[in-house]
């Protein structure tokens, strides 16, 4: 069964230059093989325990929807405090979190599908703290589901002839089944994903309602996976409805009960956003002064629901969630 | 319809790409703003089986409007009653197997071939100016059949050559150039809209088509720093109706954040229209 | 931005040599384009019209699951009655279809991912009037992902050093991000799929419920869609749970209200299979004597409900959804 | 547990299959029947905290027994209570993710490298016999940590090489040519079970390790075509339990299609087992 001598091969007509994350479906696999639990074991544990044993420096990082929109905003705020650095930011469909993330200092490289270009983000640029590799949303995407198929790239309809190709880690190569020119884009598989769910079970089932943008696949792709979620709800409600799973436990290293986790973004169907915060973020990124955020919502405060308690308030809370009236679907 | 005595610049933009919207079509929005209100806007006064698809892979949504300020997508009133709740990659396929017929989106600069630049103004890694990158607007201008551009009139906007290509238009105008680039057969660029101007392509390059009453044709190429082709009948664009207006303001942009974001205000004198 | 000369080129070091369905990504765009109907327009008929306008003798045929499961046998009985011809067969996950379809004269080809190897299939092909393609049944859904995705293969990381890679479309080429070998299969788009659900909208917004093969691969793989399904909902009930959609209406051609649709077979959920029935088919097949089976189910009526009221009987039909018990899940 | 006195030879391997099953670890179990049935029967006996997934995506169900006949999939007693419901391709995925540490199947024919033939037997496309194809065991072999082969002890399914490889064992059997098959690599063949006998492997070779009490390695070697290595010391399998063929003939293979399909008894005289 030794392949005999190429009769025939696939030429690659264009190459972008970029550097990627290194493509290793095989690694990947061993360290599944190697770390993931595959029985029914509890991993519910603190936001500060989950970063502590699963982002380190230097980690390839994506969190899914953003700091606006049912993103795990508990987590970057826990990777804030812990003061993580040299993350690599999967900057897709985002707007205020690279900003945060770069301007706290914690992130030095981003593959770029769209985030808010603010004056931290261009300061650490100036400063060459900062790489930027250009993508799409949706070829970032795809990578991620390369990445959750456990193959090393997938073929892409888009992204060819753009000035963002040659920035990246995508080939053109001529399809050999139909001659013509196809793009393929490497897979991605981080090193760790952090998720916000609106359910999960002590064990990492986890189910997020509505719309979203790649949870199901960071959570397969990434090594190390981080999910917190608004309630804990018993493993046998999972079990009553099978086809309202989004993640499967295998998948997760780390459960963490956050409720609120997504302010001062929505967690749809659950709470609304706090404009007036959600303002102030972008007014502290505009005028670049991350820190002044930080130091007002993250830095004095040993967990994120202390800082819910103490500069939010449950009146507070409560209007976000009440205002929040668009419900149907938001359930099992 | 009733004529409308005052509007912004912006208004106009978006009540002429309304008016391009059509029954039984599927449109992908790119982001909030602009692109989103103006098919919303179309979808509601004039095409009521049109539908629409966003990058978090709502399809065919009832939005629960007005949005709250910046929450155009995954926020549960913007996906409200939707046929589907989807995912970016399942908006990203369904357009690459040729579900959507148009694509809606905005840019900072745009080209003869109608190439279109959000990433870098300036020579790239050089000392211009950094932006936010494609976004969907890559997707949408390489897989929806025909794509329509919204932007502002404005020299520097209208260029020879963009400096970086975000997301594709005709690339280098070559018959085939998009194919060879492995982008899907038979798609492109197809209208780009101004408050002033609207344009379609002859042979792959950019031609002025349509014009609004109150500026004449040297004044839109006076604002065009590369010139378009000019068709042999420039045609005058209706302005905006009171009908439109009441919509964009009482349930799209309640805020007027897109809408006064930029450009002047126009009014009618009693005879005509004139920019204040 | 025409490419440039290759520079580089990576080997296919290996080739199945077997006849695949032709790859043509644009081509299917452009069928989507001119055919599929993009507005809510109802597309509500009977199996017997949505054969006669959706199957053509000749065509590419999937069913999702197969006859014992939530197969869409009155689609398929359709398909017999009106005595299509010459059918390529995506024969994955499947046993006694295959059987039926050859054995009643409309199957001339099969994909092999599996099916019941019986009599009347190894006649046809000792006659010659049957070819048949090896795949596994992972492989063929993994022709119809990439034919959903809208690219021309996919890689893949089973099927390398078969004899079946010898005898299908397959290809080992080395990586160009790793390079290791790594087999793509190419992608499948067949001419029709015919899919059972348990509820439909009249456009065509369809949800499955329970586990089931590659509903939603075939549904956007396919150039033609019929969707059965057992319940008919209004399209408010669809918007009221958008999380619940499998299947969206711009896929699908034609919605044919089937209740019982699956019969014999199970329909999960909603009722349990006739067992004395399957037994019957299992015989009809292991005797080579489908022409009975046929005559006896299919060609004496001019609609399925007709055989389900002469042939079944109510009563059996109650006491097939009474026997389902395992009913949680099973809803929107 | 309680020496059982008499049970089927189908009994004995399924018995010996579930001694191998261990918590914490998935088992991805081929179709229904003799698979299935041990991976279960280990379950609920040796290791609650293994978990299992099947080809139609189904995670960790816990079904309501007994199946229906031929209903181990998809219908709903089977994919009860489950913690996902999934489809073929994401069972596919998460196994060739790494996901899935043992797959468990059977097979017509097995040759001294661990290949399964499943598809053809005698020259494909001459005159010999038909079957069914790999079904999902191609996807088991390839993607699974381990693969666990259930046949039967006959001369004709012991071969050197099988006529057809359906799905992969240790395809020539050198080093790395399941790599070079593009497969994911320190995967392949880990145990071989039979009525009479276990076996694993060396150097990616077929090796008898172990044997039932009533079988001699020599009566175990006349079933076979081709001779496995033996090992220095060839292990003596326990016969099954009261409370195995309990669960087995109360659960599981009710109807008995499973266990009755093939092999002789085997009951106990008061000294020793003897084949019926």
């Amino acid at each position: 069964m030794t392949a005999p001598a190429a009769r025939q091969s696939v030429p690659i007509l264009r190459e972008g230059t970029a550097d990627y994350l290194k493509v290793d479906p095989d690694g990947f696999r061993a360290y599944v093989r190697d770390n993931k639990q595959r029985g029914l074991t509890p991993r519910l544990m603190t936001a500060r325990e989950a970063v502590e044993r699963f982002v380190s420096d230097g980690d390839y990082l994506t969190y899914e929807c953003n700091y606006l929109m049912r993103g795990p905003n508990e987590l970057i705020h826990e990777i804030i405090r812990q003061e993580k650095k040299q993350l690599w930011i999967a900057g897709k469909f985002t707007y205020v979190a690279v900003a945060l993330l770069v301007g706290a200092g914690c992130a030095s490289r981003i593959d770029c599908g769209f985030f808010l270009s603010s004056p931290p983000v261009l300061r650490a640029l100036a400063e060459g703290r900062l790489e930027v590799f250009e993508y799409s949303n949706v070829i970032m995407t795809t990578r991620l589901q390369a990445g959750a198929m456990g193959i090393p790239f997938l073929p892409v309809r888009s992204f060819g002839g753009t000035n963002g190709f040659d920035h990246s880690g995508a080939k053109l190569i001529t399809d050999p089944y139909t001659g013509d020119p196809v793009v393929i884009v490497p897979a991605l598989n981080p090193d760790v994903a952090i998720i916000h769910a609106h359910q999960a079970d002590k064990y990492g089932n986890a189910r997020v309602f509505g719309t979203g943008i790649s949870d199901v696949e960071s959570a397969l792709a990434s090594r190390k996976v981080i999910v917190s979620a608004e309630q804990i709800i018993d493993t046998d409600e999972i079990r009553a409805r099978p086809g309202s799973t989004t993640i499967p436990y295998y998948a997760v290293d780390a459960v963490v009960h956050s409720p609120y986790g997504s302010y001062p973004g929505t967690c749809p169907g659950y709470y609304g956003s706090d404009p007036e915060v959600v303002f102030e973020i972008f007014k502290a990124i505009r005028t670049d002064d991350v820190q002044s955020y930080v130091d007002k919502w993250v830095r004095p405060f040993a967990t994120f629901s202390d800082m819910l308690n103490e500069l939010v308030g449950p009146a507070k809370l409560e209007e976000m969630s009440t205002r929040e009236i668009a419900k149907d679907g938001y359930s099992a | 319809m009733t004529r409308a005595e005052a509007f912004s610049e912006r208004e106009v933009a978006m009540c002429t790409v309304a008016r391009l919207v059509e029954n039984g079509r599927t449109y992908w929005a790119a982001g909030g703003g602009t692109p989103l209100y103006s098919v919303l806007l179309g979808q509601k006064l004039y095409a009521p089986d049109a539908q629409y698809v966003t990058e978090d892979g709502v399809v065919a949504p009832e939005p629960m409007l007005p949005f709250e300020p910046m929450m155009t997508m995954v926020a549960s009133r913007a996906v409200h009653h939707a046929l589907l709740w989807g995912t970016m990659n399942s908006a990203g396929l369904h357009a690459q197997l040729g579900h959507m017929d148009y694509g809606v989106l905005n840019t900072l600069q745009v080209d003869q071939h109608g190439n279109i630049n959000s990433t870098f103004l300036g020579e790239y890694g050089g000392s211009g100016r950094r932006f936010g990158g494609p976004g969907g607007a890559d997707t949408i201008a390489a897989c929806c059949w025909r794509t329509i551009l919204i932007t502002d009139q404005e020299r520097r906007k209208f260029v020879k050559a963009v400096d970086f290509i975000s997301s594709p238009g005709f690339l280098d105008g070559t018959p085939g150039a998009r194919e060879r680039a492995g982008l899907p057969r038979d798609t492109g660029p197809w209208r780009v809209v101004t408050p002033w101007a609207m344009y379609d392509y002859e042979d792959r390059r950019l031609r002025l088509m349509a014009r609004v009453p109150w500026v004449t044709v040297d004044e839109i190429l006076a604002e065009c720093e590369w010139k378009p082709l000019i068709a042999p009948e420039v045609q005058v664009l209706e302005p905006p109706t009171e009908e439109e207006l009441h919509l964009l303001r009482t349930e799209l942009d309640v805020r007027g954040q897109t809408t006064d974001a930029a450009g002047s205000w126009i009014t009618w004198d009693g005879e005509k229209y004139v920019r204040a």
